[in-house]
């Protein structure tokens, strides 16, 4: 596609959109938002790459292969659940350190692994339809 | 008449209005004819969802209505893209779409 | 206590990621291997705990039933976890003989352990939405199990398979939906209660229904089994021989689990349904199955069949009935997975699964016909293999009734399954191959035969033991059916005394 | 309210089953993405309607004043939406791979895995 | 036969178990003391204790001369089989099937508990499938293997079905309580028992009408055939009559069926052996003669007519296994079995000759013979049964047809002068030649010193296991009575019968062809099944997937629809005021009616964006911002999605008939219907809201979070979004595949 427009506008827009994504992932215990709505503005935004620049360079400009970083993301997330056993506690029960404002938890980190995942499976899902021609 | 029970009137007409702009956008992309038209029709749709949300959000109170509205203002535009991409490759290959 | 319960549905999704992250190398099939040990291990060890325990219930997150998600571990679920581990198992080192590095870099070893997972996911939980997610992921990974050998009819079976089971899925979704909506819980024990004191048990039937088509789909039942021989002949042995084994049987295990916790308020309507579901599933099963030549798709219809028997099981709703029900759920497991793994073996061996198209398998590979004798007539209800005590408990639990059609049609449908099997053994192993082809073990790469032949053997083993030494695995039903007749003791673990 | 929902819900689920029936891969789609929507909206009815207030507290974990909207259909749609695009996007891979394996998306004539009887 | 390099082994194998064999009847032969002093041998274990079955194993009479006669004619056998194919190539295979077969029959006979007896019955048909099935490559073999397993197991079935219901009426599966009980005679279930029992019975030992399985199973190698079809495999049937005779005997519908049956058989299995121009097959229809009048003595309750079942069954036992095994030499030593083939043997064969001869005599019933005394007993017992003249008349017709078909056998193939056969005749190998002397010597033998020999054990069976208060003594010379008269009258009619046998084919021939062949039938009802079966998937299984989809929504609407009017659930249907959501919910139906019919493909996404887009609205109005967000985000990328796919795919056309349309929106609407009622009802009563409560009042406490839907997706039910997550993951995976792996070739 080639607009100008779009094509200038494209880079910046991804990194609003990679911005904007995890802005919303981090809140997403107290506002709306969340990994999931994370996840999916992140993808929308190399999807817009991709749209741009083409396949190709959007698989460049994530470098690594976006099936991986969906599995990363599960094996976040099955860290964060199992994590849990160290305190011998329930699976998937939160723990929770608190810094001054600061709140860090692995149910933040299950959180970053469901983004990651949608992340990792909404470019792979795209990349792979945008190649089939 | 209040000012809060004004407020809450103008925004319930508001969002009638709005709603009709929405059905109205609706014929426009139901009846075609060209690809464009409805192309252009949804993305109106998609904007005056923004401004039900928004409208949302002063009717009720609660700014996490206009959260969404950051959102899909964000986004809406990429299905606009994606269809546009459509068809202009659609009329780059002689396909008619019906 | 709830590690030994979270622990199973873990270990698969742990071996998926390392699998995955494994792909390119031999190093990938052997976590997948190696997983599937563990997963053994641990499912014995729940095993022991639910043996020495009873019923055991654990809180995922800590968070108290019926607000958090509970998995809960009675003797029918956690006999379903192991044998789904020892399948798991038998299959993945079956894998390693058929599965080629193509599909491994696709994903094929992930794809598998989180089918495992979904499964067992399943089998444990406690939830009822929880189940829809399980459900799900089983689902979705048998999608991409179906697909990966890249095969142009796996293509068509997998459009019948994914758009059937699809439907299933949204209506279980629906029912889940609104039974929550009517009952204000999606905890299943703590659903008992609430469905009990609804006001509205019209209200509670008709959501009873909705789940019943949902997991009658999912249990390939008649008259909504179409997806089942449409795609099982498809995909790699390895995975119809995992399909063949568990994925129906989740349609069971939901089906026994919600009609004798759940809904139990208008059995006279709802299991009467069943029962003539469960005739007719047993009768079209296995006439379908007599008019296939291809091996696996015999073998499909007749898992349709055989699930007839379950569900009558569950239907005729006495203490020896689901008892049958519950034997005959873990012994069709084994035995079904063996015979398509010797499917696999044969189509290795002769070149196609078409019957007419094959032979010879008798004389040249004796080891494989005897072993295929095992599960065949297992599965046909002869003494003393595990399936005669299926049918048997399932029959006279017919006549206790004075069922006189149930017991004729279950035994009528015994008869047609000896002449599929014997149809198999004279086409495939006693006629000659038509080719003139001498099938022979050895022709199989050492490594091969070894992947290939020992789980057929360890899982026919496990059908003479269970043939041969009944009285433990039948106390062992006896006991899981009167649990799942009586769940005080299922909503006591959940629930403890607070609620209800 | 719910009364309206519950209507329109049904009324997609009509469609959907329509489009799915058409024997058009594609429509199968439309219908599926239909059958996702109306079932959510069964699924929220269900939950009840409560308009206005989004189950958020207030800054130091406070209620607020008016009844919130029931958070827990909510978590169960989201779950259900993200896990229904998952479906649907394979299914719509699924949908290209059978076009370029035969050509065309009339799901009755796709009869590789269960071709027409010749021995009759 | 080709040489094969385990032939020695092989022949190993076959002596190994005939000295087996030996040796279990040397052990059967040392409890013979102990059991006719009236002391049956017990053993038995626990097997499924939960069911009430045990493994249990008891010697008494009856499985007394059972055991004796299976091992002692089980070691004859092997050694016969080993002379006569002991250099097959699977002649271990053979040999291993075979002694599967002999122990299973073993253990029927021994059987206490009726579960037992039921597993060692359908080992015999699992074994002599694969016995009678050994010639696999031949076709014929498959088909009459299948036949017999088929007719024998359905038999099974109904007999397990018999079993099982005994089991209920008299209190427990154990044949040692059941049969020191009352009998069962009188109970509610004696009907349905006794025709399960009977069907099992009637089927294994091949009576009329299922009696067209055994000529065909002659397609197994001789040996089997000697075994399966003298003492072993057919018997029992009739063991099982003999067995349960106390419990079950005795009653008007026990006499008339097995009368009935046992005659209908024995007459027209003896007229049918009249006319076989094979020798094997000729033996195979007296076989069944010699079932049926056992079967028909059994019909009695008098100990004369018991007397004569078991007698009689000791004396077929001894002769039918001699002639198959002579005839297998016959075939052997010239390469036929044809009667018109073989004249003037005796002189190549003479010891083939003598066991012939011989055992005929005990066929033909001729003094000495122990054939002799057990149709003078058959005439005694028969005497003293209801319908006496008819049993008499049919026993005598049997009798007189066997006496020429033994001439027919025995005389033809040795006397006369020598003509050509296919090899040039020569005597069997000594292995072949010691069973059918020492067998048929036994018949003499027995004939002779019949009351030392038999009596005892006769006797210990009728009073032991028949329950008899005496028996009937073992005679050569009963005196002149009305038996002997019989008798003579029986030789005088087989003499005619055998001098007249062309006169008699021309006689009966028509009426046999026109008899209908069950055989044929046979075939046809299999045809028939198949036929049913392929329609039934014809009709079912059409591999039209908008059929499917047609009767999963059909079942789902009857389903929901017929439950409603069943259960009647409460709805309160009640309109809101607002005007948005009429407007909302309006332009969201419209947007899904336009992506019903349109031709365009980016009028259907956009119609279904419409419905996204309404839907998401409707979330907002509910108070679910996190919910419409996603709903949004999902519908944009669904659309792009579609939107890429859409360049790939054709468009859209509608070629439904008017008709199907009709039946498709009918099935949708009633669908949609049920959903709407659901929802309703659903929202008729009050929400419980405990939990809903409970998540408010702890997400800040407990979980530390404001946004309680979030809190509620990644705490309380963290594990949900686990599986969700794992389920896009892999959709993703699963697309990925599908799209990236090149097509391979296979359909």
């Amino acid at each position: 596609m080639n607009s100008l427009i779009l094509s200038v506008g494209a880079r910046f827009l991804t990194a609003l959109f990679l911005l904007f994504s995890l802005f919303v992932l981090l809140r997403g215990h107290n506002s709306p938002g969340g990994g999931f709505i994370g996840g999916l503005i992140g993808a929308a935004g190399f999807v817009l790459y991709s749209f741009a620049a083409g396949v190709d360079a959007a698989r460049r400009a994530v470098r690594v292969d976006p099936r991986a970083i969906g599995v990363w993301g599960m094996a976040l997330a099955i860290i964060a659940g199992l994590a849990s056993a160290l305190a011998s506690l329930d699976p998937f029960t939160g723990l929770w350190l608190i810094l001054a404002d600061l709140a860090l938890s692995t149910v933040l980190v299950f959180d970053i692994g469901v983004y990651l995942a949608v992340f990792g499976a909404i470019l792979t899902l795209v990349f792979a339809l945008e190649e089939t021609l | 008449m209040t000012p809060t029970a004004f407020m809450q009137t103008s925004v319930t007409l508001a969002l009638i209005m709005v709603g009709l702009a929405i059905f109205i956008g609706f014929i426009r992309l139901a009846r075609g004819p060209s690809l464009a038209d409805r192309v252009v029709a949804l993305d109106m749709m998609t904007t005056a969802v923004i401004v039900v949300c928004g409208l949302y959000a002063v009717r009720t109170d609660a700014e996490a209505f206009l959260d969404i509205a950051v959102a899909l203002a964000l986004v809406s535009f990429l299905s606009v893209v994606a269809l546009a991409r459509y068809a202009e490759r659609l009329g780059r290959r002689n396909d008619r779409d019906d | 206590m709830s590690w030994v319960l979270a622990l199973p549905i873990m270990i698969p999704f742990v071996t998926a990621v390392l699998a995955f992250l494994l792909r390119r190398s031999r190093m990938g099939d052997l976590a997948s291997v190696g997983g599937s040990a563990a997963s053994l291990v641990v499912a014995v060890v729940l095993i022991a705990e639910v043996l020495d325990q009873g019923v055991i219930a654990g809180q995922i997150g800590g968070w108290q039933a019926p607000f958090g998600i509970t998995l809960v571990a009675d003797h029918l679920s956690a006999a379903m976890v192991l044998i789904t581990a020892i399948i798991g198992l038998s299959v993945a080192v079956w894998s390693l003989a058929e599965i080629g590095p193509t599909s491994a870099r696709f994903g094929y070893h992930a794809l598998f352990q989180s089918l495992l997972g979904g499964v067992t996911g399943a089998f444990l939980t406690g939830d009822l939405f929880n189940l829809y997610v399980w459900f799900e992921v089983l689902l979705i990974s048998s999608f991409g199990l179906l697909v990966i050998g890249g095969r142009k009819y796996a293509i068509d079976g997998a459009v019948k398979y994914v758009t059937l089971n699809l439907i299933a899925t949204v209506l279980f979704l629906a029912g889940a939906g609104l039974l929550y909506g009517a009952t204000g819980t999606l905890n299943m024990a703590d659903l008992r209660g609430a469905v009990a004191a609804s006001p509205d048990q019209g209200l509670m039937t008709l959501i009873a229904m909705m789940l019943m088509v949902a997991f009658g789909m999912k249990a390939a039942v008649f008259p909504l089994f179409f997806w089942l021989p449409a795609s099982y002949h498809t995909p790699h042995y390895a995975v119809s021989a995992v399909f063949a084994g568990l994925l129906t049987k989740v349609g069971v295990y939901a089906l026994l689990r919600v009609f004798t916790l759940i809904f139990v308020g208008d059995v006279g309507y709802t299991h009467e349904i069943l029962l003539w579901v469960s005739l007719l599933t047993m009768l079209t099963g296995v006439l379908g199955a007599a008019a296939q030549s291809d091996f696996r798709k015999i073998l499909s219809f007749h898992i349709i069949s055989q699930i007839g028997y379950m569900v009558l099981g569950l239907a005729l709703m006495t203490p020896l009935a689901v008892m049958g029900a519950v034997f005959y759920l873990l012994h069709h497991i084994i035995v079904k997975t063996n015979l398509f793994l010797i499917a696999g073996v044969s189509q290795r061996l002769t070149g196609s699964s078409d019957l007419y198209a094959i032979g010879g398998l008798y004389r040249t590979a004796p080891l494989l016909a005897a072993l295929f004798i095992i599960p065949a007539f297992s599965l046909a209800g002869f003494p003393p293999l595990s399936g005669f005590w299926a049918k048997f408990v399932i029959v006279r639990a017919s006549l206790d009734l004075g069922e006189w059609l149930v017991a004729g049609v279950a035994l009528l449908v015994g008869l047609l399954t000896i002449f599929s099997m014997t149809k198999i053994w004279a086409e495939a192993f006693w006629k000659a191959h038509p080719e003139g082809r001498q099938p022979a073990l050895a022709d199989l790469p050492r490594s091969a035969r070894w992947q290939m032949m020992v789980p057929i053997i360890a899982l026919a083993v496990m059908t003479v033991v269970i043939g041969a030494f009944p009285s433990a695995f039948l106390e062992f039903a006896t006991k899981g059916a009167e649990q799942l007749l009586d769940p005080a003791a299922y909503v006591a673990a959940v629930l403890g005394e607070a609620r209800r | 309210m719910e009364t309206l929902v519950a209507c329109l819900s049904g009324f997609l689920v009509a469609t959907s089953i329509w489009l799915m029936l058409s024997g058009n891969l594609m429509r199968f789609l439309f219908g599926l993405l239909l059958l996702s929507n109306g079932v959510n909206l069964a699924i929220l009815a269900a939950g009840r309607l409560t308009p206005g207030a989004p189950p958020l507290l207030g800054v130091k974990g406070e209620l607020p004043a008016d009844t919130m909207a029931n958070a827990l259909p909510q978590a169960l749609l989201l779950t259900a939406i993200v896990i229904g695009f998952g479906l649907f996007a394979f299914a719509l891979a699924l949908t290209i791979q059978a076009y370029r394996t035969f050509g065309h998306l009339e799901v009755d004539r796709m009869r590789i895995a269960e071709p027409a009887e010749e021995r009759e | 036969m080709t040489q094969h390099a385990t032939t020695g082994a092989g022949r190993l194998y076959g002596y190994a178990a005939s000295g087996l064999a030996a040796l279990i009847f040397v052990a059967f032969a040392a409890m013979a003391p102990g059991v006719v002093g009236g002391q049956p041998v017990l053993a038995d274990w626990p097997w499924a204790p939960s069911l009430n079955i045990l493994l249990a194993f008891m010697v008494d009479g009856l499985s007394l001369i059972f055991g004796l006669l299976i091992s002692g004619i089980g070691s004859l056998i092997f050694l016969y089989a080993t002379g006569y194919m002991g250099d097959h190539p699977r002649f271990g295979r053979f040999v291993l099937f075979l002694f599967a077969f002999m122990i299973s029959m073993l253990g029927l006979v021994m059987a206490r508990d009726l579960i037992t007896l039921f597993l060692f019955w359908e080992l015999t048909s699992i074994t002599s499938y694969l016995l009678i099935g050994f010639d696999h490559d031949n076709p014929r073999a498959r088909r009459n293997a299948l036949q017999a397993m088929l007719i024998t197991a359905g038999g099974g079935l109904a007999l397990l079905a018999g079993f099982i219901l005994m089991g209920t009426a008299a209190g427990g599966y154990d044949l040692a309580h059941i049969l020191a009980g009352q009998g069962l005679q009188e109970h509610p279930l004696y009907g349905p028992i006794l025709v399960l029992v009977l069907l099992g019975a009637f089927t294994k030992s091949a009576q009329f009408p299922f009696h067209a399985w055994l000529p065909n199973a002659m397609a197994a190698p001789t040996p089997v055939s000697a075994f399966l079809h003298s003492a072993t495999m057919v018997k029992a049937g009739v063991y099982l009559l003999a067995r349960l005779h106390p419990t079950l005997g005795g009653t008007p519908s026990w006499t008339v069926t097995l009368t009935a049956a046992g005659a209908v058989t024995a007459v027209l299995a003896s007229v049918l052996a009249m006319r076989q121009g094979d020798l094997k097959q000729a033996l195979a229809y007296t076989t069944l003669m010699a079932l049926g009048m056992i079967t028909m003595l059994l019909a009695g309750s008098h100990p004369y007519a018991l007397t004569a079942a078991v007698t009689f069954l000791i004396v077929h036992s001894l002769y039918k296994a001699s002639l198959f095994m002579v005839v297998g030499a016959i075939d052997h030593g010239t390469g036929t079995r044809e009667v018109a083939q073989l004249r003037g043997l005796g002189r190549a064969m003479p010891v083939t000759a003598v066991a012939a001869f011989l055992a005929c005599a005990s066929m033909a019933g001729l003094p000495p013979m122990i054939g002799w005394i057990g149709k003078e007993l058959i005439y005694a017992g028969g005497a003293t049964m209801t319908g006496a003249p008819l049993v008499l008349a049919a026993a005598v017709a049997a009798n007189a047809l066997v006496f020429a078909v033994a001439g027919v056998v025995a005389l033809r193939p040795f006397l006369g002068a020598p003509v050509r056969t296919p090899y040039p005749a020569h005597e069997a190998p000594w292995q072949m030649l010691a069973g059918p002397i020492i067998l048929a010597a036994c018949g003499l033998v027995a004939g002779v010193l019949a009351q030392p020999l038999l009596g005892a054990a006769i006797g210990s069976t009728l009073t032991g296991s028949l329950l008899q208060d005496r028996a009937a003594g073992l005679h050569l010379w009963a005196g002149f009575n009305a038996a002997f008269v019989l008798s003579i009258l029986t030789f005088t009619l087989g003499v005619m019968l055998y001098v007249m046998r062309d006169r008699f084919a021309t006689l009966v021939d028509p009426v046999l062809r026109r008899l209908p062949s069950l055989d044929n039938g046979w075939d046809q009802l299999l045809d028939a099944l198949r036929d049913l079966a392929a329609w039934q998937t014809r009709v079912l299984q059409t591999g039209r997937l908008t059929g499917y989809m047609l009767a999963v929504f059909a079942v789902t609407a009857l389903a929901l629809g017929a439950t409603i009017l069943h259960g009647r659930p409460v709805i309160m249907p009640e309109l809101p005021r607002s005007a948005f959501l009429w407007l909302t919910v309006g332009f969201t139906a419209a947007g899904a009616v336009v992506a019903l019919n349109t031709h365009s493909r980016i009028a259907a996404i956009a119609g279904i964006g419409t419905v996204g887009i309404g839907v998401a609205v409707i979330f907002i109005f509910a108070g679910a911002p996190d919910v419409a967000t996603t709903q949004l985000m999902v519908e944009t990328l669904s659309a792009v999605m579609f939107a890429i796919a859409a360049l790939r795919l054709p468009g859209l056309v509608e070629r439904r008939s008017r008709q199907r349309q009709l039946a498709h929106g009918a099935v949708a609407l009633a669908v949609g219907l049920c959903v709407t009622v659901m929802v309703l009802s659903v929202t008729a009563s009050p929400l419980d809201r405990t939990i809903t409560q409970y998540f408010e009042e702890n997400s800040y406490v407990l979980a530390h979070g404001l946004n309680i839907v979030n809190v509620v997706l990644v705490d309380f039910r963290a594990f949900d979004t686990f599986g969700e997550l794992i389920v896009v993951l892999l959709a993703s995976f699963g697309a990925y595949a599908v799209l990236k792996r090149k097509g391979r070739a296979g359909a």
